[in-house]
């Protein structure tokens, strides 16, 4: 099944504002995901380690892993910068 | 009472320090404090405009924690955040934070630790765009000491 | 540059706040304060009205003085000291302090400096006037450690 | 000649805004002054010391002390208190 995957800050300059990813109905973990998403980009390998990426499965953001389903919301971004 | 608000489109900063200082409950003391967007990046390249992207949940939840926390941490009787999203201008402000209280010291500390909050953990994703297209701005170093002086 | 202005009506924070907002030279961070006159004294009585007796001479002198030193201390591009004189009804403003940095800690600093030294250097004499006639109002032992901060 | 001194603050309660005192064509020292005027006033001589009056001659603040003359502009003051 299909899970569209959102990004914001950084990972957006090469995955864009979402992507689809091919998986499992059962779901896959998310840690499993990110490694997908990094096989299919390599430059993003750099991205997501010098700028602290971080993912958030239905908005809340997820220290750890967890398992991700085609249902949920799955956003992966880099660290914030307001004010 | 804390408040936060996300704002799509220019606010006014004396429009919103008039509408703070009617709400306040009497108290002596406000400090506001407003950012503004800047002609000039940090390598003195020009900036254009700054977009401001956000999150349809997390952005506001940010928020209005943050102004939550420093409310309750300094005793604050009223505690306002506006933050603009989207693209801002230059010369146009970023953000408005307000804090009223009793005692001056609690009404700067308020307003200092808010926005030492915001820099680092508000969900914004800030870009710096000009002539040679954009780039991307994160927190400095001295953002992250500013903010761990309030760890202790 | 430092500017200080005593002013004998009422005037309005925020219409200060936009015009020091235009003033400033293209530095992102603004932080003001306003001190407002409260309806309870330091004991919880009413307080009809504020009175700030000034001298013709020294008032001024001390408060550019201030606005002055908090401008060079922090290095702030522009720093604005306005200071009613006369009578102040409860809710209006006593004193604004503008600080316009590039760096917003400069900009928090220079106003928390100059608030604390107005507190206790700017040539005011100060009473609090209730039913039961009028009391001076000195600065507090919060005041002057406040003050001492700054003297390191 | 008459000398009129100018109070703000504290000492005002007792001396009122100003008071007139006689002193010599050719001045007295600041000390001298402010021992009449206590002299006149008892009650002040607890104001002064609590509220820590200074005075300033022509609008210097002055530490310490200076001859007076009947021409220059003298006041007492007790501690600022602004903002």
């Amino acid at each position: 099944m299909i899970l569209r995957v959102q990004f914001f800050g950084r990972p957006s300059d090469i995955f864009g504002s979402s992507r689809e990813v091919e998986i499992p109905a059962a779901g896959l973990p998310l840690s499993e995901l990110r490694r997908l998403l990094l096989q299919s980009e390599p430059d993003a390998v750099d991205i997501f380690e010098r700028y602290g990426v971080r993912a958030a499965v239905d908005n809340q953001i997820v220290s750890g892993d967890v398992l991700v389903t085609p249902v949920q919301a799955v956003e992966f971004f880099s660290m914030f910068s307001g004010g | 009472m804390a408040r936060a608000q996300l704002c799509a489109e220019p606010f006014s900063p004396e429009a919103l320090l008039a509408g703070f200082l009617e709400s306040r409950a009497g108290d002596g003391a406000v400090v506001s404090f407003v950012g503004l967007a800047r002609d000039a990046g940090r390598d003195g390249g020009v900036v254009t405009v700054l977009s401001l992207d956000w999150h349809p949940v997390l952005t506001e939840r940010s928020m209005a924690q943050i102004a939550q926390d420093g409310e309750t941490r300094f005793g604050v009787s009223e505690l306002l955040v506006v933050h603009r999203c989207g693209e801002v201008a230059p010369g146009e402000a970023i953000v408005f934070v307000a804090a009223a209280a009793r005692h001056r010291r609690d009404a700067f500390l308020a307003a200092d630790y808010v926005m030492d909050r915001l820099k680092t953990e508000a969900a914004f994703w800030k870009r710096e765009h000009g002539p040679e297209g954009y780039r991307w701005i994160e927190p400095t170093d001295n953002d992250r000491a500013d903010l761990a002086r309030w760890s202790t």
